[in-house]
């Protein structure tokens, strides 16, 4: 797929060193399990990313082990962070690991003061039963004599921080169905 | 005074507070010393496994801690007299406890000293007793800042460290020299007799307590040994 | 080889991207705190936040505003108090100068949280390797697995600003010559911070004034109390526990060579006559 | 932004305003400070002293609400004395053209004003022209009508004394400004302008702007290496969904959104009036054919004006605000967000919340449970029982759990791969676009209704899969030419008669000339070798066309050579136009030939505009006070921008003076992001800034009997909020026309959900906008502090 260059390594000959008197002086388990465990991301699948807060567009890598991420940290070949990155950046790490993502689609009937875990195939009938029947209920097909196609009745919010291919999709599938109430943070 | 059947005449020499002190303090202070030993030399580290973990250590030796500073406040408490008199004689010294450390070495390693008369405590339990009383005053007092170090400034905590150490160092030689001579060294055996049923044979009293012996006869107390001094 | 962590404080921006970095590479609990009544997070380092950037609003003597901003961690002292006191031999310096905490050989004495002169050791839960939550001391180790085999630490590594710099301790004091004569027009205080009483420290500073309004002593050494106890005390009372414990052994020897006769029948005897 | 990111470092000066870059964009700071390490200055102009300002070396500080006045200042100081490049100014902008003699400006107010409907009929914007439709030109600028004479006497009244007074700058601190950045007015060197939203949330927000492109054509620092007026964009991807036209004005690629009006009635009547004769807008027939192929596919025929009919054609302002407001009436009962939170981020976010009750439905696509979806909770302070919306809450997969790219403040298209699956049962938002999209359609597929005819009409092709192919949308945002099947190589080759398809054209070219199933995805390029001035030209994608700097033309001289060696972006080599970046200009358009000094190529006359005819609220940026203001106008007796739409209704009062004698800011803050659901809920920012706080000054503290870290109470005349006080040196009483006049500040990333948890600022904010952008003004109202007593 891609090709991530590795890290440019400081060449550290004390490292060597080091780890060449470990050796010599016979093996110290303790200290070589110490080792295993702090050097973590030792053989985890790379994936690099954008950063999903402000518009500078650091990269980031994401570290996974078995489908866990466990390290995130800046990308050392982006020419704009260069392996830097900020508070926010650094902590993309726990919007995987977080124990706070909502875990199913969740329903909230008229009046309830609860949640209801539902199945999607149950949650997207219902929302395409809603839209089409506010849309069908508002929809004008023309005004002043001229076709308009429209529903205001409908309104869409939110996308700086989605895809340009998920805006293409959303804005596409919203103009098709006529909307015009179509915002985003870009206003506030 | 009782007498015993083959006519061995004793003497009483402790209450049963202070025995039950010197006891339960004895045994705090091993408990104590074996809590921490870990702690003062990663030699002795096969012991937190026993000990189970450094944790417990530290819980016991806190637990230790409280035993070893109750058995004053018991005395003080039952047998106050007691308490006073030795905490007053050890403070109190003369001349003939001076004679006393002169004679002393020959004494313990095996020879035949002449020493001087001694009181109810003689020089070497007195000075046994100051360093006690000094060393266990110390590590209580250090321990009591390292117990509980947010009432203290950094400077008292920091001193509270070696002060500890050091009182243990010395409580250590104290004990073991105490021990040795109440239980290793055969002419000192008799005393822990005092120790466990609160009289001595009233010729070891006068073999080592000359002067205690001399008070006792005189006050009518006890009859004169006739048998030869050891 | 010695090596180092520069933190030029002129550089920094104060974003934090340290204290995030350290947790996350070293899996840290988070730890919030009371809110202290400024943007700093955290009172100080702990075994929970090994780093905390400090920031400071002062008034400079000529009238002027700094809002000064510190990456503190563990200082990696040359002559570390820590690792002087730690009975366990629990805490060592490695062959690149950073000071660490074996954490398996650590039983949470403290010792090590009470003689550090800069305040950065303390306890926090650790999971032992059975799994047990246990106290140990823990501050940040230059993040030595890293460094070891050839990373830099994760807050030099993720700092934008170049503000923490990683490398050999020569190198960085000439950096941080160089840099001080860049800032001094800027702050006529700036100074280089790697104190002489601890014998120069792996991480050492350049700071924009005088050490006192970063909270930093200004001539920390390793206490002397840990001196008297670790170079005097400690070895006297092992001295005295061995020559006690020569004097006992001799003078049993010796009483069972000389004494033969001795007295032991009086106790022994009273002993046995007891029982009736 | 006109530049980029790298680009920062090859400027002289920075001008740090509206914005705080140090702690909302901080890996930009990177590049400012390699710009210092070569001897640049940054300038920090801010109502409280930052973490930006901190690193700068010259700080001002400003009243919330007077960016023009200060500009003005900058305008004024930079003619008066003579600080202006002045072979840049008479070549690249409009300085030289002579106005209409019927435009007037009068106490603050433009010619062709119409109060009833507070708008402008901008008829009398307008240039002279010659019979044959030439604008008439004074090359030496000293035509009374010239733009350059008449914005001289517009800023006239912006003297150093006046700014001062009323933007509380002292005039040490402003004149040290004025000398720092005016000293970029010499070819060898260039100065930019960092702006985020403290520029853009007022009420005169556009014309803030303005003045700041007027400042930068004016020193000569537009289209040039280290210059530009660059907005820092504050998602990661406000860039990319604003060119994907995710706002009701527009279509794809900045195409107006067409309108209920006869100039809108078909699609000829559209490319009529919308087409201006010259410049690159001159294609938009062409743009708007493909777009309109790419919506409708095979149904869209020349024959049928592809479908243009089908499009909607909306017939008002549909804005955040309007919007809001919409909904307040009950007129909206559906509304669907997908990571937006307005409950926190929303203006008047009291009234917002009053609004959400009339909702039929909500559904919230986000990863955590946002204030939006728990509205109607009892800890939002409502009643659940009463509330009858239901209420759909749908987890959405995070980052790197999906595919596809995000375009950064710089224009790089830049692609994330997939790094896990999702997490729990979530989804990607195109997952759920392109499912409810199929769902729809299996409702409406049986249907002929006239509902149903423009929906049915849509081509929908993006795989048969759960999750719509990425790289299927790629290349239907890029374009096709339809004859060969192959991807489009860039806009250039778009045409309107039916051949090309194309979803968003200033996109088109970044996956160019590839055969179905070839990958050719340039935003996926990741080549970070530096090919010259830090441009990067093989990393990713910069849309238009891999461009890095717009209007680079003016990096070089009217007869292209580059104005200095060390500022050098693209010349012309005789033969053809090169350099370090893709020319923003014709490549073999010959500076000495016809438009060849014309560097603006989107603009019908090719020139910058120092005198703007296309504002809503004048070509002049003229100072207006913000909607509550503390003081009176100096500079004209009109208090508020004339152009802005007013909200009547109780629930958007307006504070005066006398009742919140305050000066409130809102802002963000390095460790927090947004309404917060992105940091919130994560513990590692949420330690770094747990509470949510005002920040005052030691002497409105002393004032108001206030300790640090006490328990505040903030009111404006729409809601009240606690927080906790901070009393820092930072914030200073600003001296207003020689009143003390207190400014507080606080940032409005707190909600109620999450692990930080804290009051919403936006209880306090006004609903009003500015005049061109409806962009709410968030960042200047009237407020009143005082202790809560424990």
């Amino acid at each position: 797929m891609l090709e991530v260059s590795r890290r440019q390594f400081l060449m550290l000959s004390g490292a060597t060193a080091a780890t060449l008197a470990v050796t010599e002086l016979g093996f110290d388990p303790h200290r070589a399990k110490a080792q295993s465990q702090k050097l973590k991301i030792e053989k985890s699948e790379i994936t690099p990313t954008i950063c999903p807060y402000c518009s500078v567009g650091c990269g980031i890598l994401v570290h996974v082990k078995n489908n866990d991420v466990i390290y995130t940290e800046g990308d050392p070949d982006h020419p704009i962070n260069r392996g830097s990155l900020c508070s926010k950046g650094s902590s993309i790490r726990q919007l995987f690991t977080s124990d706070r993502r909502v875990k199913k689609p969740l329903y909230r009937a008229p009046g309830s003061d609860q949640w209801e875990e539902k199945a999607w195939t149950w949650t997207l009938e219902k929302i395409a039963e809603k839209v089409k029947y506010t849309r069908d209920l508002s929809f004008k097909a023309a005004e002043d004599g001229m076709p308009v196609n429209r529903t205001e009745a409908i309104a869409s919010l939110g996308g700086a921080a989605l895809e340009n291919e998920e805006c293409y999709l959303i804005q596409k599938l919203m103009r098709g169905l006529g909307v015009t109430f179509i915002e985003h943070q870009a206003r506030i | 005074m009782k007498q015993t059947k083959n006519n061995t005449r004793t003497v009483k020499r402790f209450s049963k507070w202070v025995i039950y002190a010197h006891w339960m303090n004895a045994f705090a202070f091993f408990a104590l010393y074996l809590t921490a030993l870990p702690l003062y030399s990663d030699f002795f580290n096969w012991l937190y496994p026993l000990l189970g973990g450094p944790e417990m250590a530290r819980l016991l030796h806190r637990f230790f801690a409280v035993m070893f500073i109750l058995p004053p406040v018991l005395v003080l408490i039952f047998d106050r007299a007691s308490l006073f008199h030795w905490v007053k004689s050890s403070f109190t010294w003369k001349k003939e406890d001076l004679k006393f450390f002169i004679a002393f070495p020959k004494e313990f390693f095996g020879g035949k000293a002449n020493i001087s008369k001694q009181g109810f405590f003689n020089a070497g339990e007195k000075l046994n007793s100051v360093l006690t009383i000094v060393c266990a005053g110390l590590l209580v007092l250090s321990g009591i800042v390292m117990w509980f170090p947010q009432y203290f400034t950094s400077g008292i905590i920091l001193w509270a460290y070696p002060v500890h150490n050091i009182a243990f160092g010395l409580s250590v030689a104290v004990v073991a020299g105490h021990i040795f001579l109440s239980l290793g060294h055969p002419n000192s055996k008799a005393s822990m007799r005092g120790m466990i049923k609160g009289d001595v044979n009233i010729t070891y009293a006068k073999d080592h307590h000359g002067q205690w012996y001399d008070e006792l006869v005189e006050k009518g107390e006890i009859k004169e040994d006739k048998s030869e001094g050891a | 080889m010695s090596y180092a962590k520069l933190v030029d404080v002129t550089k920094c921006t104060a974003c934090r991207a340290c204290m995030v970095a350290c947790k996350n590479w070293n899996d840290l609990p988070s730890d919030s705190q009371a809110y202290g009544g400024t943007y700093q997070s955290h009172t100080k380092c702990d075994g929970k936040t090994w780093n905390v950037l400090q920031m400071k609003e002062y008034e400079t003597s000529s009238g002027g505003f700094e809002w000064l901003f510190r990456h503190q961690a563990c200082m990696h002292c040359e002559e570390a108090a820590c690792e002087k006191v730690c009975p366990e031999s629990a805490i060592s310096t490695t062959s690149l100068g950073n000071v660490v905490i074996d954490q398996e050989k650590c039983v949470g004495c403290s010792y090590c949280t009470q003689n550090c002169p800069f305040d950065v050791v303390e306890l926090a839960e650790y999971v032992t390797e059975d799994g047990e939550t246990v106290e140990r001391a823990q501050k940040c180790t230059m993040c030595d697995g890293r460094i070891q085999a050839g990373l830099q630490p994760a807050c030099a590594d993720i700092c934008g600003m170049d503000a923490i710099v990683f490398g050999k301790k020569e190198e960085m004091k000439k950096l941080a010559e160089a840099r001080l004569n860049e800032v001094k027009d800027r702050y006529p205080n700036a100074q280089i911070y790697d104190p002489a009483g601890v014998d120069g420290t792996h991480t050492f500073y350049l700071l924009a004034e005088d050490p006192a309004v970063y909270d930093l002593p200004e001539n920390p050494k390793v206490p002397v109390s840990a001196v008297v106890w670790k170079d005097y005390a400690q070895p006297m009372g092992k001295a005295l526990l061995g020559v006690t414990t020569m004097a006992v052994m001799t003078g049993y020897i010796t009483n069972k060579l000389f004494n033969k006769e001795g007295h032991a029948e009086e106790g022994g005897q009273t002993d046995e006559t007891d029982k009736e | 932004m006109t530049n980029h990111w790298n680009d920062i470092q090859h400027s002289d000066c920075m001008m740090v305003i509206g914005a705080n870059p140090a702690e909302n964009h901080p890996i930009s700071m990177k590049y400012v400070q390699k710009a210092k390490a070569k001897g640049a200055k940054l300038i920090s102009v801010d109502p409280r002293f930052t973490r930006t300002s901190q690193m700068a070396d010259y700080y001002s500080p400003l009243r919330s609400g007077t960016d023009i006045a200060f500009m003005g200042g900058l305008i004024h100081y930079a003619i008066n004395n003579n600080k202006y490049h002045k072979e840049y100014v008479k070549h690249y902008t409009n300085a030289t053209y002579l106005v209409s003699e019927d435009y007037e400006f009068n106490d603050g107010i433009f010619s062709g004003y119409d109060e009833e409907s507070r708008s402008y009929d901008k008829n009398t914007w307008t240039f002279q022209r010659d019979d044959d439709g030439n604008i008439l030109k004074d090359d030496e600028m000293e035509h009374p009508r010239s733009v350059f004479q008449l914005m001289k006497s517009h800023y006239d009244r912006y003297d150093i004394k006046t700014v001062s007074a009323m933007t509380g700058a002292s005039e040490e601190d402003f004149t040290q400004v004025a000398e720092a950045f005016c000293s970029t007015g010499t070819p060898d060197k260039t100065g930019t302008i960092m702006y985020a939203m403290g520029t853009t949330q007022h009420t005169v927000g556009s014309q803030n702007v303005r003045s700041y492109a007027i400042i930068q054509l004016l020193l000569g620092n537009v289209g040039r290496p280290g210059g530009g007026v660059n907005a820092m964009r504050g998602e990661c991807n406000v860039q990319g969904s604003t060119d994907f036209a995710l706002l009701f004005h527009l279509m794809p690629g900045y195409i107006g959104a067409p309108t209920v009006s006869e100039k809108h009635k078909t699609l000829s009547a559209y490319n009529e009036n919308e087409t201006p004769a010259s410049g690159f807008w001159s294609n938009k027939p062409k743009f708007l054919a493909s777009l309109l192929k790419a919506y409708y596919g095979d149904n869209a025929t020349k024959e049928n004006n592809y479908l243009y009919d089908y499009f909607p054609k909306g017939r008002k302002n549909y804005s955040h605000i309007s919007l809001f407001e919409s909904m307040y009436e009950g007129d909206i009962k559906g509304l669907i967000t997908w990571g937006q939170n307005p409950m926190v981020g929303g203006p008047n976010a009291t009234m917002e919340k009053e609004a959400m009750k009339k909702l039929d439905w909500l559904v919230c696509l986000d990863l955590w449970e946002t204030e939006t979806a728990s509205f109607w909770k009892e800890k939002a302070g409502q009643q659940p029982a009463s509330i009858n919306t239901e209420v759909f809450m749908l987890p959405a997969c995070g980052p790197y759990e999906k595919e596809g790219s995000v375009s950064n403040s710089g224009r790089w298209m830049q692609y994330r791969w997939k790094a896990l699956e999702p997490k729990h049962d979530s989804k990607s938002d195109a997952w759920f676009a392109h499912n409810l999209y199929r769902k729809l359609k299996e409702l409406y597929s049986q249907e002929t209704s006239e509902a149903a005819k423009p929906f049915n009409a849509l081509a929908w092709e993006f795989g048969e899969g759960e999750y719509p192919d990425v790289d299927l949308i790629c290349r239907e945002i890029n374009g096709y030419d339809l004859i060969t099947g192959k991807t489009i190589t860039n806009f250039t080759h778009l045409k309107d008669d039916g051949t090309t398809s194309c979803g968003n054209w200033i996109y088109s070219g970044f996956y160019p000339d590839a055969e179905p199933g070839e990958d050719n995805n340039l935003s996926k390029r990741r080549d970070d070798r530096d090919t010259g001035m830090e441009n990067y030209l093989n990393w990713s994608f910069s849309w238009p066309v891999n461009r890095r700097n717009l209007y680079n033309r003016c990096s070089a001289d009217p007869a292209g050579k580059p104005w200095s060696e060390a500022k050098e972006g693209i010349w012309w080599n005789g033969e053809a136009w090169t350099g370090h970046d893709v020319p923003d200009f014709g490549v073999t358009t010959d500076p000495a030939g016809e438009g060849g000094k014309n560097p603006f190529i989107m603009l019908p006359d090719g020139t910058g505009g120092l005198f703007a005819t296309g504002p809503a609220d004048g070509p002049f940026p003229e100072h207006y006070e913000p909607y509550e203001s503390p003081i009176p106008n100096v500079f004209s007796s009109m208090e508020l921008n004339p152009a802005v739409h007013i909200w009547k209704g109780a629930h958007n009062r307006r504070g005066k003076f006398a009742d919140f004698p305050i000066v409130a800011t809102t802002y963000r803050l390095t460790e927090h992001w947004q309404s917060g659901s992105m940091t919130r809920n994560l513990e590692w920012p949420s330690e770094l800034m747990p509470h949510m706080f005002i920040e005052i000054s030691e002497d409105l503290a002393k004032e108001k009997g206030i300790n640090s870290k006490d328990k505040v109470k903030i009111t404006s005349a729409r809601g009240e909020i606690e927080a906790l006080a901070m009393i820092t040196k930072r914030f200073k009483p600003y001296k207003i026309r020689g009143k003390k006049i207190h400014h507080i500040g606080m940032p409005w990333h707190y909600g109620y959900e999450g692990i930080a948890t804290g009051s919403i600022a936006n209880y306090l904010t006004p609903h009003i906008g500015d005049a061109n952008t409806m962009i709410p003004e968030y960042k200047a109202f009237l407020c009143d502090v005082r202790r809560v007593e424990t």
